[in-house]
């Protein structure tokens, strides 16, 4: 699922890659790829995390992560940082996510009563970079589908979520709701229909399997 | 003409802060929070204070010393994520916290610091965080009204300041410091060296000390700076 | 993970500027001007268009040479007071300009380059440049509408690249290029020199190459560039 | 005029000195004092004006002359330079003027028909710092009145001038109307009063002569 999900960054993007597993995507790209990750608090061309006792106390990520440069980093304050987000910078961003809708509409910083850490920098992300996608487990703990109909938590953004990566298939959200675009191996078809909370439309067209 | 000396001793320039006083704090995580100057606003003492920073730290650390000790009242923040006792402080109405997104934190102080009255944005329309905005039209699409913020004080980390209070920041530790010494009226900074005018290349300069009011010098750093051991 | 490269012919990156484009021009008198990508401009010969930079420079100089050549059918600007030969333009009617403040320009700017609509802003109330704008209140007290400036391309002059676009300037060369490097959907970078990734301190680059979509190296400079003997 | 204008710059302010007679008061401040002077085009700390054989091509103030810098001098862009204005940094500004009213109004970027190279940044150096002085002949080059009731010009910004220094006399702007404050040397009280288009309000006290 994280390999397949790199796959989604072309070269000479610029990618936000949120807290959690779109950070493990970084792995999955060769040394040399064209790429550039930007973290919020203030960095372009980030590089490798590292150890603690390799650790630079003034450089982490926004999700606290002690990260390093690559030739051709640099810094700059909040406000520029988000400036590239909102003026259309980003070309990709990868999110976690509590609640897809078959709208796109994203939950994800949330829980009434259980969890409110507040929003952090995700609402810009999520309503400005040019695409965005979603890497999340098909349900949550208790088994219920992350992604459904309507989302019932507090929104992050509407309408924002193009493709959604979970271990069990990869889906995109189209005009006409979900629609798979290729499944995981060992995966049955019904599995995911039983694990997704809204109509999915399974394309007559081969599937590729990851 | 010669550019004025603005060196300061901490506790003199902590001890302006009032009761009531609302305070803006730099740093995002531990890069760039000025740990020295938390600790003089504890032992000063001004209660009832409003606190702007991106975030609160983690327990024990940072700004949650200025929680500990009930000096505030109010957070203006992005995210408590990994401080659960603010978290537990907001959810039991000890202290009142107003979440913004992030971008519009920096956004909102950068306008305090520019002079503005606020900037028009669609970030968050459509979401719980539009709740109580005003909106204005502009070119036919609404957007919300971001009041600029500025407070009484800021609290600045920086890597390198000259005695005039030029400030140079290093690699994230740069986060909402330059933003907030824009945006208050009384600019207060620690700074790791404290070099001669003309030390600081004048290209390099991040903040120009015409934004600043009083610059201390920190000695050995406190373990509080150092990478968190986790 | 390696930055991708940007290096690109002068000629090919204007090329892509058609006519009726937005195009925004960085500097203020001569320094940050990027006079050859001016000339490549005029070479290039796109018409009809809204040009967007502080002050046409001088009669034979920089952006006049836009003027002279009828490519420029609107300018918005701040001063145009040491090109007698753009007045003449104005004067005559032959290309429209719209004067700002100048610090309300370059907020303007910025606020393209940061993705918000508009600021709100109390400059020029009660004078001819507040007729026609759109008034809101903040706070009880009315502020003027200033929409976001944003364009095709802007035209950006650097002392230094390196070859992932990311910029540093030289003393009072910065002045608008920062902003317009953040505000416009093709920028194109001349800068006096380009270097290999990692060449530029990243505490001291003044743009990120994140902005940046094209950059070109000049080589001797021409006279354009040199102190004005007046 | 201009030296006497000069000691209204106080130890440790920051002033920006408007293009004309106001750039010629730094010439009167002696070289260790302190006090920091900002230019719109990206500069604090300005330096002595250069020669064009010493001067550096990248390097002028707003009104286009060759200056230089002094340790701890900093560069920035406009945005930036104009937040300091906006903001409440400069704590004074010298400004040069076609009229002044009694209530402070400025006009000094525009005589319709005649001269109109817009208003570049005087309008928020007038609106916005926090002491605004101007610089100018008592009357035009025709003998008229710069000092009236009322301008007639298009308005830099209301209510903003607080003194004025011309070559005949100091005079404040007060609730009032026009106060004098010093006079020249050789000036009557008649020639001031005759020369400014406005009631002037002559102080009891000993007026100083300047």
């Amino acid at each position: 699922m994280i390999a397949r999900a790199s796959r989604e960054i072309a070269s000479g993007m610029v990618v936000n890659l949120g807290i959690g597993l779109p950070t493990k995507v970084i792995d999955h790209l060769p040394a040399d790829f064209p790429v550039c990750l930007h973290t919020e608090n203030g960095l372009t061309g980030i590089g490798p995390t590292l150890p603690p006792d390799q650790a630079d106390r003034n450089l982490i990520d926004a999700g606290g992560a002690y990260v390093s440069t690559v030739p051709g980093s640099a810094f700059f304050d909040s406000a520029t940082s988000f400036a590239m987000v909102r003026s259309g910078r980003l070309d990709l961003t990868m999110l976690g996510a509590f609640e897809v809708s078959s709208q796109g509409d994203l939950a994800n910083w949330k829980i009434p009563g259980k969890f409110s850490p507040g929003v952090g920098g995700g609402i810009e992300l999520a309503q400005k970079a040019r695409r965005v996608v979603v890497l999340t487990t098909h349900t949550d703990r208790a088994g219920n589908p992350k992604l459904k109909d309507e989302c019932t938590l507090p929104l992050t953004a509407r309408g924002c979520v193009s493709r959604i990566f979970t271990e069990m298939a990869v889906i995109d959200v189209t005009p006409k709701g979900y629609a798979l675009v290729e499944i995981a191996e060992g995966i049955s078809l019904a599995e995911v229909r039983e694990a997704t909370g809204a109509p999915l439309t399974i394309p007559d067209t081969t599937r590729p399997v990851f | 003409m010669k550019l004025p000396d603005k060196r300061c001793d901490m506790a003199a320039a902590v001890a302006r802060i009032k009761d009531g006083a609302t305070v803006m704090v730099g740093g995002f995580g531990v890069p760039g929070t000025p740990m020295a100057l938390i600790h003089a606003l504890v032992d000063h003492g001004a209660r009832d204070l409003t606190l702007i920073k991106n975030d609160a730290n983690e327990p024990g650390m940072g700004l949650d010393h200025l929680l500990q000790s009930g000096q505030v009242t109010r957070l203006i923040t992005t995210h408590l994520g990994l401080n659960s006792h603010a978290i537990d402080l907001m959810n039991s109405g000890r202290i009142k916290v107003e979440f913004n997104a992030q971008g519009m934190l920096a956004e909102r102080i950068r306008a305090g610091g520019a002079g503005i009255g606020a900037v028009l944005s669609d970030i968050g329309i459509g979401t719980e965080l539009a709740e109580g905005k005003q909106v204005v039209e502009v070119d036919g699409k609404p957007h919300l009204v971001e009041t600029a913020l500025r407070a009484d004080f800021a609290l600045i980390h920086a890597d390198r300041a000259d005695t005039f209070g030029n400030l140079a920041y290093v690699a994230t530790a740069r986060n909402f410091n330059p933003l907030m010494a824009m945006a208050a009226t009384h600019v207060i900074v620690e700074a790791e060296t404290v070099t001669p005018l003309g030390a600081l290349d004048a290209d390099a300069v991040h903040t120009s000390g015409v934004f600043v009011d009083h610059v201390t010098e920190l000695g050995a750093l406190s373990k509080e700076y150092a990478v968190v051991q986790r």
